[in-house]
This record gives C-alpha cells, sequence and structure tokens, in this order.
C-alpha cells in the first residue's frame, strides 16, 4: 500500500510539470496580455495611455522575456508558495483566492450535499423498484436535470425565486444583511439565497449520480454473491445494504476527490449568473484578462487539487475496496 | 434465472451470423423500450426540421420587421373573435400598444386585421442544400402578417424560424464532434490497450493531464486562439474541435480497459498466431465485439457537445451571429431581461432540452439493448 | 414622425433651464451669500462633543464653497447602496476644477482661479485657502507639486508622462498659489484638469512616507515584501490607490472615505472635512454612508436595478434595458430616466484605412468605398429596432451642443441611399463576378472583410447585426467576430484589423479639442483604428508608423494651431475645418448618435436632475453635483 | 452409499416433498416458463442428482426451493412440503419469501453451495466476515469469540490450511479450490439438513473438482446431510448420489436409483446425455454430443418436450401429447410415449 501510493506521488511530478507547462500555453496562447487589459482600466481612471507607455509597461512586468523565462519566474514563485501578484485586482494571487474561497467551499459542500442527499436514496430506490412508477419519474427528472443548461436553471430559478418567494437577485445577502456582523437572521438570510445556487450548482451532479448509483446497484443486485447473502437467510434490506450498496458506492468515491476542483471551475457560468462571490467568476475574469499571475496560479493549483484529488479518491478506493488494495 | 445464455454459435457459423443477429437482437429489445422508441420519434422530428428547414420555416432565418421588435409568439387561430369557425387557419395582425416614448414595447392584437394561412405557399427565396434557389414553403401567410409562431427576437426575426435554421448547426455539431472524439479516443485508447507498455502510459498520462485542466479555461484559451478571421464553416469546424479535445478522454478510457481485456483472449491470440497484422486485429477483431457499447457511448457522447455549444455561446467564445444555432440564439436569452419581458426568447433552450433528453433515454435504450445480461 | 420637442430634447440640447443657473457659473462661497452659521451631520456630534473631530467650522475652508442643490435642501442623514464600480457617481472627486452640466465649461472648483498667461506657457492656480484633505490636514501647492514631480515624473511609478506635461514645471507662489509652467503653450490642459477630477493631486504629507525620494528604498522594499506585494514601486500603487484604501487609509478629497472593504462588499462613510455647504449652511454631503457591492454581470445589474436594490444606478445599463426598468418603476419604488449619451454616435464603424495589406487599404481608402458604406445604411431601422426611434441618426461629428457643431456635419451621407451606394461600388470596380450576390475586390478576388469588436457602453451588438446586413444587401460582405478588450486594445493599437467599432465619445467640448482622435491621427489606443499608423508617425515624430498623404498631414496641421491657441476663435475655426473634413471623407461612419441611457433613481433619493448626459465626457454624474443628493427618510412616499 | 434405496412413498415421511411446481416469469419479450410441473422427493440423510443440461431447469429448481426466484418470477402451480427441524411439515410454496419464517429456513434448514466461488462471496468482505455471518443469521446467540471459533474449526474442517490467517482473506486471494471449500463451510455453518450443490465443481480444474466433491461427499455423510446435487455432468452424478433426477425443459423426463439409470436408461435424452459424457463412454466409442440445442423456454414445444430434438420418436403423438409418467420398476420412472401403455403394448 505504501509503496503504490509512493509510486503514485512519484508519478505525479512529471504530470504536473506537464501540466503546469499547458497552463502556461493556455494562458499565453490568445493573443493579447495583461497589460492591455491593464491600460484599459487606467484608460478608465482617465490616465493616457501611449505605445511608449504600453512598452514600458511591458517591460517592467517581463514580458518581452522569452517565454521560457517567464516560466520559470512563475513556477518558482508557485513552488515557493507564492502565487504572485494581479495586475488586474492589485492585490496578491493568495490573497484573492482565499477570500473568496470561503463562500465557494460552503457553495460547493451545500451543492454536494443536496445532490448526494437526493441523488443517494432515489438512485438505490430506482434501481431496487426498476421499472417501478418513481424509477420512471426518477429516470425522467434526471434526465431533465442532465439536459438543462445551467444558465438556464440558474436564470429560471433566480426570477422564480425573486417572483415567487420575494429573494432579491444575486449574491447571497439582502442588502441589509450584507455588511451586518453573522448573527441567527443573517444565517436564515443566507440560506434563503443559497439554495437557488445550490440546487443549480447540485443538479446537474445529482442527475448523474443517480444514474450512476441506479446503473451501478442494477449491476451489483445481479451479482452471484447476492443469490448466496440471500440463500444465507440475511434480511433483503440488510441485504442490499450490506453487500450490492457497498460495493455500488465506490464510483461515487472514486469522484470525491474532483469534487472540490471541478465545482470551482464548473460553477463559474452559475455563479455568473447568479453574481455570486465565488472563485469562479474570478477565474474567468483573470483568463479573459490574461492576468498571468491570477489565472496562471489558478489553473495549477485547480489541476494540482484535481490531480492530488484523483490520488486521494484512488487511496480512498483501495481503503474501501480489498480487489483494489490487494492488487 | 432461466440459464438464458445466448444460443452458442458454432464456430462455422462465421462472425458475420452472429454479427447480424446481435444488431437485430438489439432492436428488437430496444423496440420495447418504449420511452426510448418516443425519444427516438423526436429525434428524428428535430432531424427532419433540420434538413428540411428552408421549406418548413415560413420566413427567412435573417428577415427582419422593424415593427415588431420582440412581439411576442401569435397564435394561428381557426375560431374567430366573434366565436365563428374557419376552415382555413388564420392570424389577427398585431400592433404596438401606446407611445414609443413609453419605451414600453407591447403588443396588442388587432382583430381587424386578418391573415389567413395558406400552405404549400411561395414566401422568402432561399438556396435549397444550397443547390437550387425556390421559394416554396410548407406554409405561409401574406407579407407582413405576424407569422411568429415563437415570437420574434430583437432585431425583429421569426424565432421559429431561427429555432429551425439553428438545429441544423446545434444537432450536427453533436455528430460530427462525436464522430471526432470517437476518432481520437479510439484510437489512442484502442493503442494504449492494445499496445500497453510505454505506449500506455504516455496515453495515460495524456489523459490524466487532459482531464485536470478545468474545462472552462481550455476552451476559452482555444477558441480565443481561433483567427479572427476564419469564415463561419471554419469557426463551426473548430469549436466541434475544441468539444472533441475534451471529450475523447473518456471514452478513450473505456476503450483501453476493453482492450486490456481482451488482447489476451483467444480468438486474438489465434489470430495473431495467424500472423494477422495488429492493426487488422484491432479494426477487424477487437472494434467490433464492442462496437455496441461504443455506439451507445457515441448517443451518450452527444448532448455532452450540444450543451457544450450553448456554453461556449454563453461564455461568448463559441459561434457568432450571423450563424444561427441554438447556443447563438440562446445568448440573447440569458438575461433576467429576457426571462421576464420575453420569456420566448428561452425556447430555444427548450428544444436544448428536447434533444439532449431525447438522446440521454434512446443511449439509455441502447445500452440496454446492447447489454446481452439484461433482464 | 416624431414629436418635434422630444427631439428637441433628444438630439442633445438639454436647455439651460434644466438645470439651476448657478451650475452654469464659478460656485459662489459662504461669505458671497452671508452664511455665517454652519451645521454637519447628526452623526459626526459626537466626535465633535468628545473632541476627536474639530467642530464643524473649523473643519471647513476658510469661505466654505456653497453647491446649490437642483431641487431642495436635502437631509442628512442615510446609507446609499450602488453597485462597486459605481462608486464615484455619489463620490466625485474633488478636483481643482470640474466639468460644467453641458459639457462646455470648465469651472473652478477646490481651487478659486486658474489663468494662462505668456501664451499658454503658463497657468497660474489660486487654491481656496482652508481646503483639507479627509485627514484633516491642508490642501496646499505642495500636493500639487508632489504629485507632478514625484508621481507624475517617477518614470518608475509613471512610464509615460502625459503629453501635455512633457517638460513641465511648478513654481510655487505660496501655500495657495502656484503656477504650472509648460514647454509649449496648453491652453487646453485647463479642460484636462477639470475632466480628470483629481488626478493631478496627491496628498504630499501622507505619501511621502512611502515614496523613495523621501523614505529609504531598503525599508520600503521590506515592507513591501512584508505586505505581500513585489517591490517597492507596487507597493507606493497599493498605498496612493484610492481602490486599496483600507489598509493605508490613504486621505481624499471626496465626500467619501472608506471604513470596510472586502472583495466583493465596501463601506463608504462621510469626509468630515468636505469643503463644500448647501445654501443654508449645511455641510455636504448630506448621505452619511455609501454601501457598494460588487456584481458581476451587466444583466444582473440591471435586474438589480429593476427590482430596486441600489439607490442609484447607470453604469453598464443599456438602451435596450429601458422597457425591464420601466415596466418595475411603480412596483419598485423607482425612477427610470433618460439621459441622452454625449457621442457623436453610438456606434462608429471604422475602417483600418492604414492597413497592412495594400489591397485592402487601398480600397479602404478611397473616399467613394466609405461614402457608399455610408450611404448603404438605414439608419432609420436602427433607429426604431434598437433605439425604440427615439434617438438622433447621423453621421459621426461633434454633438449639437458643441461650439464646433455645424448641422451639415450631422447631415453628410447620413441618408439611406443603397442605389447610389451600389452605384459608387461599382464605379470604384468592386463588382459581382461570380454572381453569388457579393462583390469581389477589382482585382477579382475575394473582398475579405473582418470587423473585430467588443461589446460595452452603447448597443454595439444589435447595431453591427444591422449594419453588416445592410451592407451585404449591397453586395458587400462583411465577417464579424466578438474579441475580448484585451485583444481589441492589442489590435487596435498595432492597426492590425481590417475594421473595427467604438462608441464615438470625446465629441463634446470639453474633450473634442484636447482628443480629436476620431478625426486626426493623433493619438494610437484601442478606440480609434481607422488612421492607427499614420497616428504612430505622428507621435514619433515620423520615424516610425506610415507617412500621411497631405490631406492627412494638413488635418495634423490644423489640430497643431487648435490645441496651441488661445484665440477661441481660431480653436474653433481650426475644429470646424477638421470636422468638415470628417462630413467630406467620411473617416469613420456614425450611425446614431445621442442615445438615450436609461438611470435608475431610487425615488427616496433627491435632488437628481431629471436630464443630464450620460458618458465619458461628463464623467456620467460628476457635473451634476452628486454631494447634494440626498435620501428623503422613509415615510409614506407616493 | 450405494443401497438401492428407493425413492418411494412408503417408510419414512420425506424430507421434502416436491410435486408438480410450476413457476411462470414475466418478461418483456412475454411469459416464460422454467418449470413446468417438477416433482421429486429427498429423504433424509439421502444424496439426491438432479441432471440436465442448461437451459432445462434444474437451478430454477433449487432457487424456487429457496424462494429466492427473480423479482417477476411466481410459482403458479404446486406445492413443496418440508419437514423442519422441529418437525412440522410446511410448503414452502406458500410461504412469504420475504418472511422470517422462510428466512429461517434459508441457510439454517437448507443450504446452498453455488457454482461460482468467485463471484458467490462478495469481494469487498472477508471469508471470515461471510461465515460468522451465517452462524450469526442461524444462532443468535454465538457471541464473537464463538462465531470467531466456530469459523475456523469450519474452515479446518473443509480442509484449508491455516485456517486463522486464511480466514480473514478476501475470496479473491484464495484459489479456486479453496474458495470452493469456503463456500462449503459457510453453508455447513448453520447447521442445515439439506444441502444443495448447484454445480458445485463446474468452474473448477479438473484436479481440483475429484477434492471438492470428495469433501462434499465425506461431509454429507459425517453430518448425515440430506444432498440434492444439481448438475449437467452425468459422471459427477453417478459417484455422489443414490437417485438420480433427469430435467428437460422445466419438466422430469426420467428417475430412478443410480444404477438403474446408468445402466438401463429409458427415456431417449437421458440415453443421449450418457452417450455425451467423456468418462462413462467406452474408449472405442465415439462421443455423441446431443443434436440441436435445448430450446428456448419461452417458446416451449407443444407435446412432448424433447420431440424436436428426440431421434426415437414414436410418431405424430410425440408432438401432440405429452406423455404421462409410467413407473418401469421399483423408483424408476419415465415420462415418454415409448413406455406408455399403447407403446408397450407395441413393443
Amino acid at each position: 500500500m505504501l509503496n503504490y501510493i509512493l509510486r503514485r506521488v512519484l508519478l505525479m511530478i512529471p504530470t504536473l510539470a506537464v501540466i503546469s507547462v499547458l497552463v502556461f500555453t493556455i494562458i499565453q496562447l490568445p493573443p493579447g496580455d495583461i497589460i492591455t487589459s491593464r491600460l484599459l482600466l487606467l484608460q478608465q481612471q482617465g490616465v493616457d495611455v501611449s505605445q511608449e507607455a504600453i512598452e514600458a509597461m511591458r517591460a517592467r512586468y517581463n514580458l518581452d522575456d522569452p517565454l521560457y523565462l517567464q516560466y520559470l519566474r512563475w513556477i518558482g514563485g508557485f513552488l515557493q508558495g507564492d502565487l504572485g501578484y494581479s495586475v488586474q485586482f492589485g492585490q496578491s494571487v493568495n490573497h484573492l483566492i482565499w477570500e473568496r474561497l470561503g463562500y465557494t467551499l460552503l457553495l460547493t459542500t451545500t451543492a454536494t450535499l443536496f445532490a448526494w442527499l437526493v441523488a443517494f436514496p432515489v438512485g438505490v430506490f430506482s434501481a431496487l423498484r426498476q421499472y417501478s412508477l418513481l424509477d420512471y419519474v426518477a429516470t425522467v427528472l434526471a434526465f431533465l436535470g442532465l439536459a438543462t443548461p445551467s444558465f438556464l436553471l440558474a436564470l429560471v430559478l433566480m426570477y422564480l425565486g425573486y417572483a415567487w418567494f420575494g429573494i432579491p437577485i444575486g449574491g447571497l445577502f439582502s442588502p441589509e444583511f450584507a455588511a451586518a456582523p453573522w448573527n441567527g437572521s443573517k444565517l436564515i438570510d443566507l440560506l434563503k439565497h443559497l439554495w437557488i445556487p445550490a440546487v443549480v450548482l447540485g443538479t446537474a451532479g445529482m442527475a448523474g449520480l443517480m444514474r450512476v448509483m441506479r446503473a451501478n446497484l442494477l449491476d451489483e443486485l445481479g451479482k452471484p454473491y447476492v443469490q448466496t447473502a440471500l440463500a444465507k437467510g440475511l434480511h433483503p434490506t440488510r441485504l442490499v445494504i450490506k453487500y450490492p450498496m457497498r460495493i455500488a458506492i465506490n464510483p461515487f468515491i472514486s469522484t470525491v476527490g474532483w469534487l472540490l476542483p471541478h465545482l470551482i471551475s464548473g460553477a463559474a457560468i452559475t455563479s455568473i449568473v447568479l453574481s455570486l462571490p465565488t472563485t469562479g467568476p474570478l477565474l474567468l475574469e483573470s483568463l479573459r484578462n490574461q492576468d498571468m499571475y491570477l489565472a496562471g496560479s489558478f489553473l495549477l493549483m485547480l489541476s494540482t487539487l484535481t490531480v492530488v484529488g484523483t490520488l486521494l479518491s484512488d487511496i480512498l478506493l483501495a481503503v474501501v475496496d480489498p480487489r483494489i488494495r490487494y492488487e | 434465472m432461466t440459464q438464458a445464455t445466448p444460443p452458442r454459435v458454432e464456430p462455422d457459423a462465421g462472425p458475420d451470423l452472429a454479427f447480424a443477429s446481435q444488431w437485430r437482437l438489439m432492436w428488437l429489445r430496444f423496440r420495447r423500450h418504449r420511452l426510448a422508441m418516443v425519444a427516438g420519434v423526436v429525434l428524428l422530428v428535430l432531424y427532419f426540421g433540420a434538413v428540411f428547414c428552408e421549406i418548413i420555416a415560413p420566413l427567412g432565418a435573417g428577415q427582419r420587421h422593424r415593427s415588431y421588435v420582440l412581439c411576442p409568439p401569435q397564435e394561428v387561430r381557426l375560431v374567430d373573435a366573434a366565436g365563428d369557425f374557419h376552415f382555413r387557419p388564420f392570424l389577427y395582425g398585431v400592433k404596438q400598444r401606446g407611445n414609443p416614448s413609453d419605451w414600453l414595447r407591447e403588443y396588442v392584437v388587432d382583430t381587424s386585421v386578418v391573415y389567413p394561412i395558406h400552405f404549400f405557399t411561395r414566401g422568402p427565396e432561399y438556396e435549397m442544400w444550397g443547390l437550387f434557389a425556390t421559394n416554396w414553403h410548407l406554409f405561409g401567410a401574406d407579407e407582413g402578417a405576424p407569422l411568429f409562431l415563437f415570437g420574434t427576437d430583437e432585431l425583429g426575426r421569426d424565432l421559429f424560424t431561427r429555432i429551425l435554421y439553428g438545429s441544423r448547426i446545434s444537432l450536427t455539431i453533436g455528430l460530427v464532434g462525436v464522430a471526432l472524439t470517437f476518432f481520437i479516443g479510439i484510437l489512442l485508447g484502442g493503442v494504449a490497450g492494445y499496445f500497453g507498455g510505454w505506449i500506455d502510459i504516455i496515453v495515460q498520462r495524456g489523459i490524466e493531464i487532459i482531464m485536470a485542466i478545468p474545462q472552462l479555461p481550455l476552451w476559452m484559451a482555444l477558441s480565443a486562439a481561433l483567427p479572427a478571421h476564419w469564415p463561419p464553416l471554419h469557426v463551426y469546424f473548430g469549436i466541434t474541435i475544441i468539444l472533441s479535445f475534451m471529450g475523447w478522454t473518456g471514452l478513450a478510457r473505456v476503450v483501453r480497459g476493453k482492450f486490456l481485456t481482451m488482447r489476451d483472449e483467444d480468438f486474438v491470440v489465434a489470430a495473431r498466431l495467424a500472423g494477422t497484422h495488429e492493426l487488422k486485429i484491432i479494426f477487424t477483431h477487437l472494434l467490433p465485439s464492442f462496437l455496441s457499447h461504443v455506439i451507445t457511448s457515441a448517443t451518450l457522447a452527444v448532448p455532452g457537445m450540444i450543451l457544450g455549444e450553448t456554453a461556449l455561446s454563453f461564455l461568448g467564445i463559441g459561434l457568432q451571429d450571423p450563424v444561427v444555432s441554438w447556443g447563438v440564439l440562446l445568448q440573447k436569452a440569458q438575461n433576467f431581461q429576457a426571462v421576464v419581458m420575453a420569456p420566448w426568447l428561452l425556447l430555444p433552450g427548450l428544444f436544448v432540452v428536447f434533444a439532449v433528453l431525447a438522446f440521454n433515454i434512446v443511449g439509455d435504450g441502447m445500452r440496454d439493448a446492447a447489454d446481452p445480461y439484461a433482464n | 414622425m416624431r414629436e418635434r420637442q422630444g427631439e428637441a430634447k433628444i438630439r442633445g440640447d438639454i436647455p439651460h433651464s434644466a438645470w439651476p443657473a448657478s451650475w452654469f457659473e464659478p460656485p459662489r462661497t459662504a461669505s458671497m451669500v452671508g452664511l455665517t452659521q454652519f451645521r454637519q451631520s447628526p452623526m459626526l456630534d459626537d466626535a465633535v462633543a468628545t473632541g476627536a473631530l474639530p467642530p464643524v467650522v473649523e473643519r471647513l475652508p476658510d469661505d466654505p464653497i456653497v453647491a446649490e442643490p437642483y431641487e431642495s435642501i436635502g437631509k442628512y442623514g442615510g446609507t446609499a447602496s450602488i453597485f462597486d464600480g459605481g462608486l464615484d457617481l455619489l463620490n466625485p472627486p474633488g478636483g481643482a476644477f470640474r466639468v460644467g452640466p453641458q459639457l462646455q465649461l470648465n469651472l473652478p472648483n477646490y481651487a478659486e482661479s486658474g489663468e494662462f498667461s505668456d501664451g499658454g506657457r503658463t497657468l497660474t492656480i489660486q487654491l481656496r485657502p482652508g481646503v483639507r484633505w479627509s485627514d484633516g490636514h491642508l490642501l496646499t501647492a505642495d500636493d500639487f507639486e508632489f504629485d507632478l514631480m514625484h508621481i507624475e515624473f517617477n518614470d518608475q511609478i509613471t512610464p509615460v508622462v502625459t503629453p501635455m506635461l512633457q517638460g513641465a514645471t511648478i513654481e510655487k507662489h505660496g501655500p495657495y498659489r502656484f503656477s504650472f509652467r509648460f514647454a509649449e503653450p496648453q491652453p487646453l490642459f485647463l479642460k484636462k484638469l477639470a475632466h480628470s477630477g483629481d488626478n493631478y493631486v496627491a496628498p504630499a504629507h501622507f505619501l511621502r512616507r512611502y515614496h523613495p525620494s523621501f523614505t529609504d528604498v531598503e525599508q520600503l522594499t521590506r515592507e513591501a515584501e512584508e505586505l505581500g506585494v513585489e517591490d517597492w514601486r507596487k507597493y507606493f500603487e497599493v498605498v496612493n490607490s484610492t481602490r486599496d484604501l483600507l489598509v493605508f487609509h490613504r486621505p481624499v478629497l471626496s465626500p467619501y472615505m472608506v471604513v470596510s472593504k472586502s472583495s466583493t462588499r465596501s463601506r463608504f462613510q462621510r469626509n468630515p472635512y468636505y469643503p463644500k455647504v448647501d445654501p443654508e449652511g449645511n455641510q455636504l454631503p448630506y448621505i452619511d454612508y455609501i454601501e457598494t457591492q460588487l456584481v458581476a454581470t451587466a444583466e444582473i445589474k440591471s435586474a438589480k436595478a429593476s427590482t430596486g436594490q441600489v439607490t442609484f444606478s447607470g453604469r453598464q445599463f443599456m438602451t435596450a434595458d429601458i422597457p425591464l426598468f420601466k415596466r418595475f418603476e411603480r412596483e419598485n419604488g423607482y425612477s427610470t430616466y433618460i439621459w441622452p449619451r454625449p457621442y457623436g454616435s453610438d456606434v462608429v464603424f471604422q475602417f483600418n484605412l492604414t492597413h497592412p495589406d495594400e489591397r485592402l487599404r487601398h480600397i479602404f481608402q478611397d473616399v467613394r468605398f466609405r461614402r457608399a458604406m455610408s450611404l448603404a445604411i438605414d439608419r432609420d431601422e436602427v433607429n426604431d429596432i434598437v433605439y425604440f426611434g427615439q434617438a438622433v441618426p447621423r453621421q459621426l461629428t461633434v454633438v449639437p451642443s458643441s461650439r464646433y457643431f455645424e448641422p451639415e456635419f450631422a447631415r453628410a451621407y447620413a441618408d439611406f441611399d443603397p442605389e447610389r451606394a451600389r452605384q459608387l461600388l461599382d464605379e470604384m470596380g468592386l463588382v459581382d463576378v461570380d454572381g453569388d450576390g457579393v462583390r469581389e475586390a477589382p482585382d477579382g478576388e475575394a473582398l475579405d472583410i473582418t470587423l473585430e469588436y467588443t461589446l460595452g457602453e452603447t448597443p454595439k451588438q444589435p447595431t453591427v447585426e444591422l449594419v453588416t446586413a445592410h451592407w451585404g444587401e449591397v453586395g458587400v460582405r462583411v465577417n464579424r467576430k466578438q474579441i475580448s478588450g484585451a485583444l481589441q486594445s492589442t489590435r487596435a493599437n498595432a492597426g492590425l484589423m481590417d475594421m473595427s467599432i467604438w462608441h464615438a465619445d470625446r465629441n463634446a467640448d470639453i474633450l473634442f479639442p484636447i482628443e480629436p482622435f476620431w478625426y486626426v491621427p493623433m493619438h494610437v489606443g484601442q478606440e480609434p483604428l481607422l488612421f492607427s499608423r499614420w497616428a504612430r508617425w505622428y507621435l514619433s515624430g515620423g520615424t516610425k508608423g506610415m507617412e500621411p498623404p497631405p490631406e492627412i498631414k494638413q488635418l495634423i496641421q490644423w489640430w497643431e494651431v487648435l490645441r496651441r491657441t488661445s484665440d477661441m476663435e481660431e480653436r474653433i475655426d481650426m475644429g470646424k475645418r477638421i470636422l468638415r473634413s470628417q462630413a467630406e471623407n467620411v473617416w469613420s461612419i456614425g450611425v446614431i448618435g445621442l442615445g438615450p441611457h436609461p438611470v435608475v433613481v431610487k425615488n427616496e433619493l433627491k435632488n437628481v436632475p431629471r436630464d443630464g448626459y450620460w458618458g465619458w465626457d461628463s464623467r456620467w454624474s460628476w457635473p451634476y453635483y452628486p454631494e447634494t443628493w440626498y435620501l428623503e427618510p422613509a415615510s409614506k412616499s407616493n | 452409499m450405494r443401497d438401492p434405496v428407493t425413492n418411494e412413498r412408503h417408510g419414512a415421511e420425506p424430507l421434502l416433498e416436491v410435486l408438480d411446481l410450476r413457476v411462470r416469469i414475466e418478461r418483456d419479450t412475454g411469459l416464460v416458463h422454467p418449470l413446468n410441473g417438477v416433482s421429486f422427493r429427498i429423504q433424509e440423510g439421502q444424496s439426491v442428482g438432479i441432471v440436465g443440461e442448461s437451459g432445462c431447469g434444474k437451478t430454477m429448481a433449487s432457487n424456487a426451493l429457496l424462494r429466492i426466484l427473480p423479482r417477476r418470477a411466481e410459482i403458479t402451480h404446486g406445492s413443496m412440503q418440508f419437514r423442519t427441524q422441529a418437525g412440522d411439515r410446511i410448503d414452502l410454496a406458500q410461504l412469504d419469501p420475504m418472511s422470517r419464517r422462510m428466512r429461517q429456513i434459508r441457510g439454517g434448514e437448507i443450504s446452498m453451495i453455488f457454482q461460482e466461488p468467485m463471484t458467490a462471496f462478495s469481494p469487498v468482505h472477508t471469508v471470515h466476515d461471510q461465515i460468522a455471518e451465517m452462524i450469526r443469521l442461524h444462532d443468535p446467540g454465538a457471541d464473537k469469540e464463538e462465531q470467531h471459533r466456530r469459523v475456523v474449526e469450519l474452515l479446518d474442517q473443509v480442509g484449508i490450511p491455516d485456517p486463522e490467517q486464511r480466514a480473514f482473506d478476501y475470496s479473491f486471494q484464495l484459489s479456486g479450490g479453496m474458495r470452493q471449500r469456503a463456500m462449503i463451510a459457510m453453508a455447513l455453518a448453520s447447521g442445515p439438513r439439506l444441502l444443495i450443490a448447484d454445480e458445485p465443481t463446474t468452474a473448477l480444474d479438473v484436479t481440483v473438482q475429484a477434492r471438492v466433491l470428495k469433501l462434499i461427499e465425506r461431509m454429507q455423510r459425517e453430518l448425515n446431510l440430506a444432498l440434492m446435487l444439481i448438475t449437467h455432468d452425468l459422471g459427477v452424478v453417478a459417484h455422489m448420489v443414490s437417485y438420480v433426477y433427469v430435467m428437460y425443459l422445466g419438466r422430469v423426463v426420467e428417475e430412478g436409483p443410480v444404477e438403474a439409470i446408468f445402466d438401463n436408461p429409458k427415456h431417449p435424452y437421458t440415453a443421449a446425455l450418457l452417450r455425451s459424457i467423456p468418462n462413462l463412454a467406452s474408449k472405442s466409442r465415439r462421443l455423441e454430443p446431443i443434436e440441436g440445442n435445448v430450446p428456448s423456454a419461452d417458446r416451449l414445444p407443444t407435446g412432448c418436450p424433447f420431440h424436436t430434438r428426440c431421434t426415437e420418436k414414436v410418431g405424430d403423438i410425440c408432438q401432440q401429447r405429452m406423455p404421462a409418467r409410467v413407473e418401469l420398476s421399483v423408483g424408476h420412472a419415465v415420462s415418454c410415449f415409448r413406455y406408455t401403455e399403447e407403446s408397450l403394448d407395441d413393443g
């Protein structure tokens, strides 16, 4: 086991190295650079910006250095935990990301909980009562969830939330609570806002998980060991919980490690529509403006999270599944 | 549990027979999946619309109506305001209410103007499949009639017509994209799984790397890199390639797994011993053995492409007007104002949902049908 | 067709009577009004009582500035809620000068006067004695000197000096009196100063601590490291930033100062030293607090505004949003004011006259082509579809209220005449050779033109869609590609695009003479594409770019005269010559000007004028005395 | 074990008596009839073989006994009288499959050994866990230590070396033979009276097969179990059981003491089966596979189910009517027109 983990960690190093180069390329790929975006900002503030100014600024941010030098400078800082400085926001990247990470985590957790709490029981029930009315309803709803573009769902829910429940549009707090210190009613206010993004973000994942759970469980239910356990005289409910479900849950575990990075970036569109203070829009914004340090460090962080998450998932899977452990 | 093992095929019966009967069996099983059959019919209708959109659409895709900007959907009637029934369907006229300086574009039905609907009639000219010019339409009304079944957009263009034209792009982008995805996925996955060793390691790492990078940034970078002067058709293919670039990893993994387990099976070993070329083994022996699985995955991958196209358009990095696609149409609907003031602009979204739903259900039915151990 | 009265109004001629007469004159002072007693917001009473703040009289200048409210004397208190990025709408900067309501005047603000001498080479400014920064320090000539010498002229902090200030010096005559001495006549610098708010003044007493000319660089570098910024330069930028105030509480001259800030919200509180009072001696502003919220997209901003969530908003709204705002006005307790945008054209179509590709350059430089393209546009259709028929179809030129305006400039080649357009194109040899409905270039090759553009500010997307459709109808196909702002900037600067668009600001008197870059190749930037390589030639003194033909050199010549002359008549004459050249040559193509812009005002917010210009030239709300706006305490409002 | 035990009704009451059992499955494709009136009987301590090709309903019959049929299968007719440890006679066909009583009988009274030990164990639970569960289910009094002691003892009994260690292995860590031994241990853990072995050796190597069979035989003898051995392999039956039922398409076509069946097969199907077995066929004779395939259970042939493949058809009657059961000698009965009265007369 230890050996396995060690080998995987070692394999991660070249993978991450390649990813970092790829990330760097992604940011350099579109024409233009952060200076041009920075200039837009200066111009808005009424500062004269001429071609000479641009060239001077490019020099200041070392943008005229060869690409490999720029890459080395960036990755060197990253390895030392210095994510760099966002030209666009005028803040350190660490600061920017941390500030938004809290809400992102909150949202991600809520959405994931929502997805799992619904997907799990419904998926199990769907499998146990295959082709029952509830199975059909769940199937159709799950497919609907998979089929609806998230921004549409967000828009419509946002409107319905406003029109039916009077939930103010956009953001996570009503104006009167936004600046207030934390207390009970602020929490309630947050929850009132939170459900729409949680439902939107959770829906697609939920639908997918529901289908996976159903399919896995159906698969497992047909396995001979279920017959064996049944023939032992085990009560069917306990049997389902102890045996097939225990195995059908493995695919869930194998995706746990990806949840965070996926939701952080995947939630971007929903967050933009709903104007949420999460990391997604920040990432998109920085990409649009080619804010090298912000976008690059952000992307590399997410990718690293994914790779590490995959490893964690695999380790977790090995812990719960002896077949993998003893391979 | 009736030991319902499929009939054992005699070795000399030849693979063709097994193949054919496998497809037949699949079809028989698929037919019993009622929901999937309905979804299949929905897809056929959608594709029919996409193929014949010029004829079915009563108006031109780019045709503007300056006095009907953001006009709500108009009802085709058989019963008039007086309660009398007419055999020929008709429309009432529409006019703006109030003063332009009220800034509220509101329309009211004007029952004093009647536009009968004609079938197989002449309308705006178009070029059918780029082959010949004609002006026949399935139905239409006199010039200036508010024949807007789904309302109009912010330039006064008929949404029904545009959705039909849009389906041509949106529904094919999925097919073309999936074809590409599968080409890459099967090739790389197959090579990795079949040859194993360092090839496998490289492909595996590649997959891991691509999967590790969040999708949106990759999309953004790639689409920003599309040259500005590309004509719409090139952009269309560019976007398709971008979408496929993300999609192949999942399939490659599946194919790799299949090949890994199958390359040591007797019939493959036999072929190899007989000196058959490796590639030939892959394509004549391995691939057909799980083609049904591949096709099912393909069906299930199309929706991802359709949704991907709308997401790209949402971010403003996908197809752009004058190309008409569902994603492009939805771009106009992605704000609060559309939801409140012109909800019909969300209709393309309904079509996206329908198409994706149908593909998913058909794919699901195919999966059930393709599984020989299905109940 | 249209109501005459409405047309007159929307044409931009917002009459003087729309605003208090005093807004067109230098502000009065307390002594002129006869004020001797001053009051402050009750929220400051405690601080004064405990001695944390001096009494209001001591905080105000020797002779406080009197700002006249639009309608009524306001009431103190309340919290205004606005979008992040719209802070300055309620918090105008405290500069030495300000812009008048019709964008023609530059009026003294914290300065008493500004006078040119020496043929425009010297500008002497007299500051009002006793105006203070928000920390109580006096505003003096030092602050202007510090900004010029240590910020503007420090090549580490400001890589390139504003052209007007190149070679300038400051001479102090006393704490409140100083002179700019320019290398060449800069009679337009006062306009620049008025338009740019507090750009050329900085709190010297505060910033010296962080500036390497006054503090050890190594210490600054150390502090920068501790703060997590890359170097002292960045550190200085952070300290001096009006966006990152929280850590350092950099003193300000504006009505509000920051008290708390996160990346999504911030809270501002009244500046207790604000040097203005109302005609009854109440210290301004009236509103105690401003809260800002970060909203990522324009769509959500308009949604939030339409549900009554902000006190005042307008930035990033679109003409197309007007029905939404109108629809919810009553329900959500706000009013939608329609302010015209003071733009020569909401969307200006520019062909790259200095295109690197000789073939296209040749076609674009042909005046027949540009005239044809302009005549092919059905501006009435654009007006009907995009502007509810409520804007002004026109050729690109200055706004009607400008002293440089002539009606024929706006009418030039602005009528819809597709026949004439086709004829002109045919004459040029742009004919459809292969019969596909699209004209080929004279050499028989395809005429492949791509329009690259970014969105924002004005209804660019629908206008672009309509205009390219109109061009298609006369057989000229233009591909469209929406690109990012960053890309727009790069490609326009480098002159790489075939054609692009922008909103034609700088067409009112405050900026037109300073930056007539739609008409003269005098600037390289993201906005003007048409002349980019000629402009580079001009700016580099003929060493870079492309040498312009004589007629363009003539334009530059006229502008050289315009910017140096102190003779108003000569200035207007030169301006009109330049504009006449545009009317003749259609260097770039205007479509619709003075587009209606929705401004959403909560009903409890008072003193917001019904009329105003909304755009860069006015800096949105600045000329309309936002410091006098107040919140009617919640009662039964109608 | 080769006593010529007859299987008649006289003498002691049988442990299990199945009468005219019919099972129907509802499928998307229509109704399927895997069991069409099966009757058989097992005495206490007796070993009985049920033989037939794949698809003839053997496994269905054993699953019906334990009431663990697939969800859409139902018993439409017949009875399954079982005499419990306490001496009650209950009809298993009438019990609610989910009931406590039924669950006590499953495992507790009737245990089962499945054909694929690889998949019959849960891959994510240890062998110990799964055997201990069996003990726990049927002897709630046994505490953890008791369970552990018995698991190790059982594993030792079935010949697993180093049982203390092996008990905590997962099934996939054991060899095929060891797995099947563990399976046997699990089946015996609850002290059942009837052991159903469903193709216990098909998935094993030939060398291992014999040892596992030996083990089953030994355990049956030592514990005085009744054994119901389900197999397609007549060779296995010959050594293990005293009485044989030959099944075809959900019916018993021939039954009799094992010697009678082997030495004097009456039904053409039995005879064909015998000819197709390698180790019984004499060395000189060629193996003769039975012509054709077992027809699918959803399209049962009319008349005698075997007529489609039978080489000794009597005449048209074979595809028109169902032959009655005819007792040829004590305990040896057959269903074939060759032996019905009219046919006998002819013969």
